[in-house]
């Protein structure tokens, strides 16, 4: 790619960042919230690896990184379900106080699911990008 | 007649998914069926002059479009990507096995 | 009235689908399917969906990525004209006509366009915001009326990548 | 009651912890999942007895009252299914232990099996459309993974194939789904049942058809089965195992059962498709499977066969019948996973799995040879054992319902299938020992105990069939039976 390319791209990723994490936060009061906030930060992470190309952006994230962060989204769901059950008997009750409505804290724990699910799928899906395009032909296939 | 149309978006994704012989383009096929599944969806859920159902502050009791759909449409779009991502892994490891996409020519397995 | 636009929204859509089913260029099949795609996200958008057109517009995206990086991992950039598709469309034009048919009588007989029943979804949009506190509707039943869907979904996301893995190894048997 | 939740939570969880820590030692992702599947399986056997007494139980996911929230529903079809997965899936993952040290990444390998385990347990237990498809989801793209996870030519195509169909049972399974809540403005299954009652239209016919398409794709059922004879082979035996023996049960048969009998309610016309269908089946993959040189080809095409078996009992309706068909699910999941592994072993052991390649081999591998036989005797129907209860069983609902003509065509595919069971014994057991097979050994001891204890079942449950009956399968035929009774138990309490 070009250096303009590169650098615009480098410029513009973090902005793509915030406002994921913005629609990440703000799920539970407008249009947005944990599946397409997580896409949005996965494809900051996917402008860079495009931009900067291939063995850069592996040094800088290894997909290890993005599993992690993927598992810890995914846990803060399955531990949010399971403290449903501790504190009020049922799987995925919503034990948190309902709060004040169209604040930023309220809606009890879905905002908290929300950071979790946005955690999940930006983790996931920047991990999926990671191993296609990582992935190297062998150079003589078995077939005929 | 709009939930015609919709169904005639999802035969279009059935015909190139049982006539083309691409890896790829059958791919893209069942990208349109699920297309279609979502558009149809959303449009169970329509309600002529109703807004989105995000309550704001002052008005209280809006009209609201039906919200369910739109949950499982979200629901269905991220399974939808989910499935592309293993089905290209697959393609691709397809590709580095036979050196093609055609699968006339991967044919290995009889019957 | 939003009609007049889904109508050709969707006709944009279905002539974009046969532009992606039929060109010959694999790359150029990728890009037509772009624009059903954005096209879809409009029509999201058209339908009070705001939450599911964002959804979709980012997710098209990264389907475009990836569908790209699998265009660009093969040397064959054409399509595949195989030898017997004129009788295969012979044997499946019949079929498709006939189910089509059925379909046609059978959504025939769905409720008119823009007035949903709404039967369960009558409490979410009366309760929905006291219940669970959460202001947009479609946020609350996504994680908390059916939050468990929501774990599934995110299952999903995990099979699939652990899939993926798992099917793009370098070796699959010790000892080969 | 409140263990129900759990059949999902727990192998979730541990496949998310088996993918984490396998990575550092291949023995502690070994010890989770046989330990995580034994918990299931005992867990399964103890609900017998609570839901004896309560007769249904309703879990409600966030304490959301059905037709708003999800809920679960256990009863005594779901409770048949889950003994049935979790059975299988634990006797699987111990043969697994050795059979898959061929195989790397062996934690991925149980991750996904986990998940797949996952999927299937909330396909039975849900009581939500949408629900369902979720679940299903997760076992059929964890199943398509498993397919090709030995990452050789003829794998990755047959996953390929299967994933295809797969998608596009999904998305007709979907677009069914969107059909019903445009048309009942509801997902719930009994509410739907509900509001469904004594109507009928085109429109349902059509989501019915687009259900039956979807669900008889999983299935396999004969006019949609051109996938299963690829995929099913392909996969490591284990898989075949649980591929064959369990998931087209649980997300395709069950399903099926489910819905037309508990939500759409039956009738006489989808009877009669059932049977068609069903017979079609049988007699198809009967006539395929004889003409088989490969023994896991043999062995997709006899499923085919004994799925339409199951169809056949299910669409005559009557108590017979269905308790026959209930009783073969089970009996199927057994001797089927039974003759997947044997495959597996002689495959780990001889690495060939052409049957003329074989022979004698019950003298080199007297565990293997043993099982076989006894899984191949069952499969045919022979007295003792229990395949030949569930047979009977269907033989005389047919008889019963007064279809003589399907009674005897049943009875000849039975003959048919000793005969192609015969053809793998004589060629694969007994016999003169085959050329370059001298030094065949027995396979590792868990392998064996694993054959070992499918064999008990297979001989258990058919000695010991009436008590089996009395307490497994005769609640389930009940829940069959009420038909869109089931609405009402769930919504009242």
């Amino acid at each position: 790619m070009t250096l303009i390319v590169k650098v615009i791209a480098r410029v513009v990723s973090p902005l793509i960042m915030v406002f994921g994490i913005y629609m990440i936060l703000h799920g539970h009061l407008s249009p947005g919230g944990g599946f397409p906030g997580g896409v949005i930060i996965a494809s900051a992470f996917v402008l860079l690896t495009l931009s900067s190309g291939k063995e850069v952006a592996y040094q800088k994230l290894k997909e290890s990184t993005a599993a992690v962060m993927e598992s810890v989204g995914a846990l803060i769901f399955l531990i949010l379900a399971v403290l449903g059950t501790i504190f009020g008997g049922w799987f995925f009750l919503n034990f948190l106080p309902k709060g004040e409505p169209l604040r930023l804290l309220s809606g009890g724990f879905i905002p908290l699911c929300n950071i979790g699910v946005g955690l999940k799928v930006g983790g996931g899906i920047f991990a999926v990008f990671l191993t296609l395009i990582l992935f190297r032909l062998s150079e003589k296939g078995e077939g005929d | 007649m709009l939930f015609f149309l919709c169904f005639a978006l999802f035969l279009i994704g059935l015909y190139c998914v049982l006539i083309k012989k691409n890896l790829l383009k059958i791919v893209m096929g069942i990208i349109i069926m699920e297309y279609s599944v979502n558009l149809f969806l959303i449009m169970v859920g329509y309600k002529a002059g109703a807004v989105a159902p995000i309550v704001t502050a002052g008005v209280e009791k809006a009209n609201f479009v039906d919200p369910l759909p739109q949950a499982l449409v979200i629901t269905a779009i991220v399974i939808g990507i989910a499935t592309l991502a293993l089905m290209v892994a697959l393609c691709m490891r397809v590709y580095d096995r036979y050196k093609t996409f055609d699968i006339t020519k991967i044919r290995r397995l009889r019957g | 009235m939003p009609e007049i636009e889904l109508y050709l929204l969707i006709t944009l859509m279905i002539v974009g689908a046969l532009v992606a089913v039929h060109t010959r260029y694999l790359i150029s099949a990728v890009i037509s399917l772009a624009v059903v795609g954005m096209a879809l996200a409009v029509a999201f958008l058209y339908m009070q969906a705001p939450d599911i057109a964002i959804t979709q517009i980012v997710v098209e995206v990264l389907a475009l990525v990836i569908l790209i990086i699998a265009v660009s991992i093969g040397k064959e950039v054409m399509d595949i004209k195989g030898k017997w598709e004129i009788l295969a469309i012979g044997v499946t034009a019949p079929f498709v006509v006939i189910f089509a048919l059925f379909a046609y009588r059978a959504t025939s007989q769905l409720p008119p366009f823009g007035s949903p029943l709404m039967t369960v979804s009558q409490h979410y949009v009366q309760e929905g915001l006291k219940q669970t506190g959460s202001a947009n509707l479609v946020t609350s039943i996504l994680l908390d009326f059916r939050a468990y869907d929501t774990l599934g979904e995110a299952t999903i996301l995990f099979t699939a990548i652990l899939g993926a893995f798992a099917v793009l190894r370098k070796i699959g048997r010790k000892g080969k | 009651m409140n263990l129900v939740p759990l059949f999902m939570a727990i192998p979730l969880g541990a496949a998310f912890i088996v993918v984490l820590l396998g990575r550092f030692k291949e023995a502690v992702s070994d010890a989770v999942a046989v330990i995580v599947s034994l918990i299931l399986t005992i867990l399964s056997f103890v609900l017998i007895i609570p839901l004896s007494q309560e007769g249904i139980f309703v879990y409600r996911m966030g304490r959301w009252i059905p037709p708003w929230g999800i809920n679960l529903v256990l009863d005594g079809l779901s409770l048949l299914m889950l003994i049935i997965i979790n059975l299988v899936a634990f006797l699987a993952i111990l043969y697994s232990v050795s059979y898959m040290k061929k195989f790397t990444a062996k934690s991925t390998y149980y991750g996904l099996f986990l998940l797949m385990v996952a999927g299937m347990n909330g396909v039975v237990l849900t009581g939500d459309f949408f629900n369902l498809f979720v679940f299903l989801e997760i076992a059929a793209i964890a199943s398509y993974a498993l397919v090709a996870f030995g990452v050789e030519a003829e794998e990755l195509e047959a996953s390929f194939k299967y994933m295809v169909m797969g998608s596009v049972a999904s998305v007709l399974i979907l677009f069914s789904i969107g059909l019903i809540y445009s048309l009942t403005g509801s997902l719930n299954m009994a509410h739907v049942g509900t509001i469904l009652q004594g109507q009928n239209g085109n429109l349902i016919s059509f989501s019915m058809i687009l259900f039956l398409a979807g669900f008889g794709l999983k299935a396999a059922i004969m006019p949609f089965h051109a996938w299963l004879p690829d995929a099913h082979p392909s996969a490591p035996a284990p898989i075949s195992a649980m591929l064959s023996g369990v998931l087209i049960k649980a997300l395709g048969v069950y399903v099926i059962l489910r819905i037309f009998f508990n939500v759409f309610g039956m009738n006489i016309q989808l009877s009669w498709i059932f049977m068609i269908l069903g017979c079609l089946s049988m007699v198809g993959g009967g006539l395929l499977a004889i003409k088989q040189e490969d023994f896991k080809r043999l062995l997709a095409y006899s499923s085919i066969s004994q799925i339409g078996l199951i169809m056949l009992g299910v669409g005559c309706g009557n108590y017979w019948g269905i308790l026959g068909a209930l009783f073969h699910l089970f009996n199927h999941a057994s001797f089927k996973a039974l003759l997947f592994l044997n495959s597996g072993a002689v495959e780990y052991s001889t690495g060939t799995r052409e049957l003329k390649k074989m022979g004698g081999l019950s003298k080199a591998m007297p565990f293997t040879g043993a099982t076989s036989t006894i899984g191949s005797l069952s499969i045919s129907g022979i007295p003792p054992l229990n395949g030949f209860w569930s047979k009977l069983f269907i033989i005389m609902g047919l008889v019963y319902a007064g279809r003589y003509v399907l009674a005897v065509i049943t009875i000849l595919v039975s003959v048919l299938t000793l005969a192609y069971y015969l053809k793998v014994q004589r060629y694969a057991f007994f016999g003169k020992l085959g050329e370059g097979l001298e030094k065949v050994k027995e396979v590792p001891p868990l392998m064996c105990a694993s054959m070992v204890a499918l064999a008990i079942i297979c001989v258990g449950a058919g000695i010991f069939f009436y008590p089996i009956m009395k307490t497994i399968l005769e609640p389930a035929v009940r829940v069959l039976q009420e038909g869109v009774g089931y609405s009402n138990l769930i919504l009242g309490g």
